[in-house]
């Protein structure tokens, strides 16, 4: 349950990044939504929950920023983030769900 | 990317909450439910028989594999690897310098627990300080060379039976406990955990290969997997099952992947060496 | 250095079994390296063994011959200590061969 | 040990054994080899034009010239399921008389023909190999015997890679 709650926030937030897209300059855009990426793909790494999946997000959010695409690197920036921030959502959780799958 | 999180907000779902208080844990115990586990589920399967992995619970796998093992393609490896084992360092020194029984037929104490470091001590790490010890570079622990090197020593060893060491030391007792952990821990954006795989799946088929299970996984490594189309080290295979589940792998050899192998070994204590094995 | 062929061959009676394995990646030409780039078709072409100055088998490879290649066949006349030749050739004109007892 | 440098594929056919002898004087190596300088596969003997084709028809009859009936006396062992596509155990017997050739195509894969065997007098009308297989295929074993071809079929499935092993 809780992971679904913040996913939902999270795609609120996801939602939300997407409507000021269409205000700011788009490389600004893109580069504040990479720095959060980033920053929630660290924590991923540091707690050893990262997904490769984050990861291949993440570099194809700078190879499309690279191209000049903008919108679709801010969105995939987003996903990145979502990923990362729900694999330390995975890992919190496991610390203590771990021990159902003990044999005893 | 709404699919790909609702799919991993369901299977969190669907876990539930229990968490079981563990600090009086004893080893020797979970072994033995660990084992029955497995013969209570497979009982056809003779105990001895899950080294061989997938091969005990299929029969159209069985009968490829002994096709293959007529002549298996890893005799390459391990003729390489008895080539290696023999052949001087610099310093005039072998490998078998640094072993008891000059290194032949002592794959079933692997991994030990070393009270000097304070850490599990895995058959790759000890053939690397070895080479270390003797001013040799150390190898890659998911290279070939590493692969045939364990392939031969384990095939000096294979029927003996695995005699993994707990001490009565905190250290040790910490080190099992983070393999276990690891063991059952869900990761990767599959959400699964080793035991997922190697446990609760334990011979079923995902597509239509077998999946191996955890009771005596560790005595057939180093394996020749098919789909590698060469012989490959623990390392590989922890790192690559790691991947499968889209988890980014820990380094080689991680004191993670050490504890993780302690606790798999213990909990196979008894059964034969049968690497290096065959798998697809 | 050892040979790239491993061979066995046991007589029982008229007939002799062999066995053989051979060191070779058998590249298919379709398969891609971690470049992204495809490795070229790499493959025997040819393995033959020889008894007593004649051919007794001859294989013919294309590249779905699977990685380090693996044979069986059965020919007759052969006795304990006679010498089986063994030889391939692949398409990039590499070769290797070697000399064998029937056991 | 690989005995020779890469020769030019256009001209192999007529250098290789030139290359091979160069190879053995020039490094000076292999005792078992220098026992017998003259006994090497003749490459020259492969159907290159057999291999190349995409239909059983075509490479059967580019390999022998005729088409293939099915017979009962054929025997092609194969897996149902192969653990995995890349080495599939694959042996084929066949209790006609006067054998002089097996081949085994895999129908599926981008060049039908996977391997074609000579049998000479004397050697039994068996071969087991392991083959290549790119995906779920039917798998044909042709027998040459006294001047016809007789064939037999199976379908394999093929294994994709996942967390199995």
């Amino acid at each position: 349950m809780r992971v679904r709650t913040l996913i939902n926030s999270l795609a609120a937030v996801a939602v939300a990044g997407l409507a000021t897209a269409a205000v700011a300059g788009p490389a600004d855009d893109f580069n504040a939504a990479y720095a959060e990426a980033e920053a929630a793909s660290k924590q991923a790494v540091a707690m050893k929950t990262q997904w490769t999946t984050t990861v291949a997000e993440l570099a194809a959010a700078k190879k499309a920023a690279d191209a000049g695409k903008y919108d679709e690197a801010i969105a995939l920036a987003q996903k990145a983030e979502a990923l990362a921030n729900a694999s330390i959502a995975q890992a919190k959780e496991q610390q203590a769900d771990w021990r159902q799958g003990v044999i005893r | 990317m709404l699919r790909e999180i609702l799919v991993l907000g369901a299977i969190a779902v669907g876990a539930a909450q229990t968490a079981l208080a563990a600090d009086t844990v004893d080893p020797a115990v979970e072994a033995k439910a660990f084992r029955a586990y497995f013969t209570d589920r497979f009982p056809k399967v003779t105990l001895d028989d899950f080294v061989n992995g997938p091969y005990s619970m299929d029969e159209g796998l069985r009968k490829q594999w002994k096709e293959i093992e007529e002549f298996p393609p890893y005799e390459f490896a391990v003729d390489k690897g008895k080539e290696m084992f023999a052949t001087p360092f610099a310093n005039g020194k072998t490998y078998g310098d640094c072993f008891s029984e000059r290194g032949v037929g002592i794959r079933q104490n692997y991994p030990y627990f070393d009270p000097k470091s304070g850490q599990v001590i895995t058959l790759d790490v000890a053939l690397n300080q070895c080479r270390e010890a003797n001013g040799e570079k150390p190898l890659s622990f998911t290279g070939d060379d590493m692969a045939a090197l364990t392939a031969y020593m384990a095939y000096t060893s294979r029927g003996k039976r695995f005699d993994i060491k707990l001490p009565d030391d905190p250290r040790a007792r910490a080190a099992y406990q983070k393999g276990e952990e690891y063991f059952y821990t869900r990761r990767g954006q599959l959400n699964f955990s080793c035991a997922s795989c190697h446990v609760q799946s334990a011979g079923n088929h995902i597509r239509t290969e077998v999946l191996a299970p955890a009771l005596g996984i560790m005595a057939a490594m180093p394996i020749y997997r098919s789909e590698w189309g060469s012989m490959g080290t623990v390392s590989r295979r922890l790192t690559t099952c790691n991947s499968q589940v889209r988890a980014v792998p820990l380094a080689p050899e991680d004191e993670l992947y050490r504890d993780v192998e302690y606790f798999l070994s213990y909990m196979g204590n008894g059964l034969p060496v049968s690497g290096p094995g065959a798998r697809p | 250095m050892a040979s790239t062929i491993r061979v066995r061959a046991i007589a029982n009676g008229d007939t002799t079994e062999v066995q053989s394995l051979i060191q070779h990646p058998m590249d298919s030409g379709f398969i891609k390296d971690s470049k992204g780039e495809l490795i070229p078709a790499h493959h025997i072409e040819v393995v033959q063994f020889e008894h007593g100055g004649k051919t007794v088998f001859t294989a013919l490879w294309g590249p779905a011959v699977a990685k380090d290649p693996y044979l069986k066949f059965s020919f007759k006349g052969a006795s304990k200590g006679d010498e089986l030749k063994v030889s391939w050739v692949d398409n990039k004109g590499q070769s290797d061969s070697l000399v064998a007892k029937v056991q | 040990m690989i005995l020779s440098p890469d020769a030019p594929a256009c001209a192999r056919r007529t250098v290789l054994k030139g290359v091979l002898a160069g190879g053995l004087a020039g490094l000076g190596l292999v005792e078992a080899s220098m026992l017998l300088p003259a006994y090497a596969a003749d490459a020259a003997q492969w159907p290159q034009d057999a291999f190349k084709q995409k239909s059983e028809a075509d490479a059967l009859k580019a390999l022998y010239g005729k088409t293939a009936e099915v017979s009962d006396k054929v025997n092609l062992d194969a897996p149902e399921i192969a653990e995995n596509g890349a080495v599939v155990p694959i042996t084929v017997t066949s209790g006609l008389p006067k054998v002089t050739g097996i081949a085994v195509l895999v129908l599926e894969n981008p060049f039908t023909l996977a391997a074609a065997y000579k049998i000479p007098e004397g050697t039994q009308a068996t071969v087991a190999n392991r083959l290549k297989m790119a995906k779920t295929t039917k798998v044909v074993a042709v027998v040459e015997s006294d001047g016809k071809l007789y064939s037999a079929s199976k379908e394999v499935k093929v294994t994709v890679g996942g967390c199995g092993g």
